[in-house]
């Protein structure tokens, strides 16, 4: 299925802020979470810290997702 | 409140005197002309925005309850931000001046730590840096 | 410094802008309308007034010392002051805020108990009662 | 010998801002606050925590005390 990935802040600079990925039906936050990790291996350690929201609420890692959902990749904060 | 153009501290100010206040603390995030050694040109702030303000508008009213404040307010500015330009405020008022001090110290951490916004540093060798916080999640 | 015009509070703010800052925290020190479940009609302030301002210079200097603030000033007025009408206010800027913040308060700590400033209440009721500092010298 | 007592805030109800009185040559600041206390008891407690000041600055007990002197009276500060 597809999902749209929104990135922010220094994510953006390895995954464009809107990526449109395929990945398998009834994925986990946690499946996208090594999915991610295996195509792109320098954003371990910032996934590792970084949250995830759909439809601005935060999602934990068994959140199972749909297909066309948007989901929001939120690093650690550094606003202030 | 997350705001696109220059924070107007004295607005703010302005609307946070009460009658039943006897201490009003205005806190003002400002961008510094160096970081690190490096001599910035300018901060740029991201954030997701629906989020952001929803985090920040729980922050303070968890203050206003947890402190019995008679006002409090916070507002991050986003984009581009000069040096000397202030990027967050955070005031507070209370009947007591320790409150007041203690409550936006309290808002003004929580922020940081938990507000998903984002500082990028761009220095003036043309190099820039995401800001890191020091915190974990 | 001490003065009997109202206390310019976004002036203050506007002079304390500095590069290396990273911080900057304003507290007012405004009047209450009631104390002691007394209802309060206005204040007003007394001062001798050569040796509240070297005192308050010198504990303004003793905190960028000691702080090493980028900037600090403390302004205290005197007189007839109105519910809500800032009395004192107090400006500190710092690259850090943990710093601007404990300033900050050192400076108000310390002008209230050894500045040679005196505050009378004057209460709806007609009474009136000069202030008692809760601290003996 | 006549000195000059300027009193402040709550010991302005007690003894005018701007006061002449005459006490004993060379009387110190101790001597004087007895002699205050003698003639208004009222402001004992006061005068207890009040500090002196001649000349904008703040003096002893065992301060000596000179003709035409002007004593200032300090009651504890109660600012901001």
């Amino acid at each position: 299925m597809k999902i749209t990935l929104v990135t922010f802040a220094s994510l953006k600079e390895f995954l464009p802020a809107d990526t449109e990925i395929t990945i398998e039906q009834q994925a986990t936050i946690s499946e996208l979470r090594r999915e991610l990790v295996q195509r792109i291996p320098a954003i371990a350690n910032i996934l590792k810290s970084s949250r995830f929201a759909v439809m601005e609420a935060l999602v934990d890692d068994e959140t199972v997702l749909h297909e066309h959902e948007i989901v929001y990749i939120i690093p650690p904060s550094s606003g202030g | 409140m997350i705001v696109t153009e220059p924070i107007d501290l004295a607005t703010l100010l302005q609307q946070a005197h009460r009658a039943e206040a006897g201490a009003v603390v205005l806190f003002s995030g400002e961008v510094r002309n160096n970081h690190k050694n490096k001599s910035v040109n300018y901060l740029e702030y991201e954030a997701y925005i629906p989020m952001a303000e929803t985090a920040m508008e729980a922050i303070v009213q968890q203050a206003i309850q947890q402190w019995q404040l008679q006002y409090a307010a916070a507002v991050h500015r986003i984009g581009k931000i000069k040096v000397s330009e202030s990027a967050v405020a955070v005031i507070t008022a209370h009947a007591h001046r320790n409150e007041a001090y203690e409550a936006n110290q309290y808002i003004i951490e929580r922020i940081k730590s938990e507000v998903p916004i984002w500082k990028c540093e761009h220095y003036t060798d043309g190099t820039h840096e995401w800001g890191k916080n020091e915190r974990s999640l």
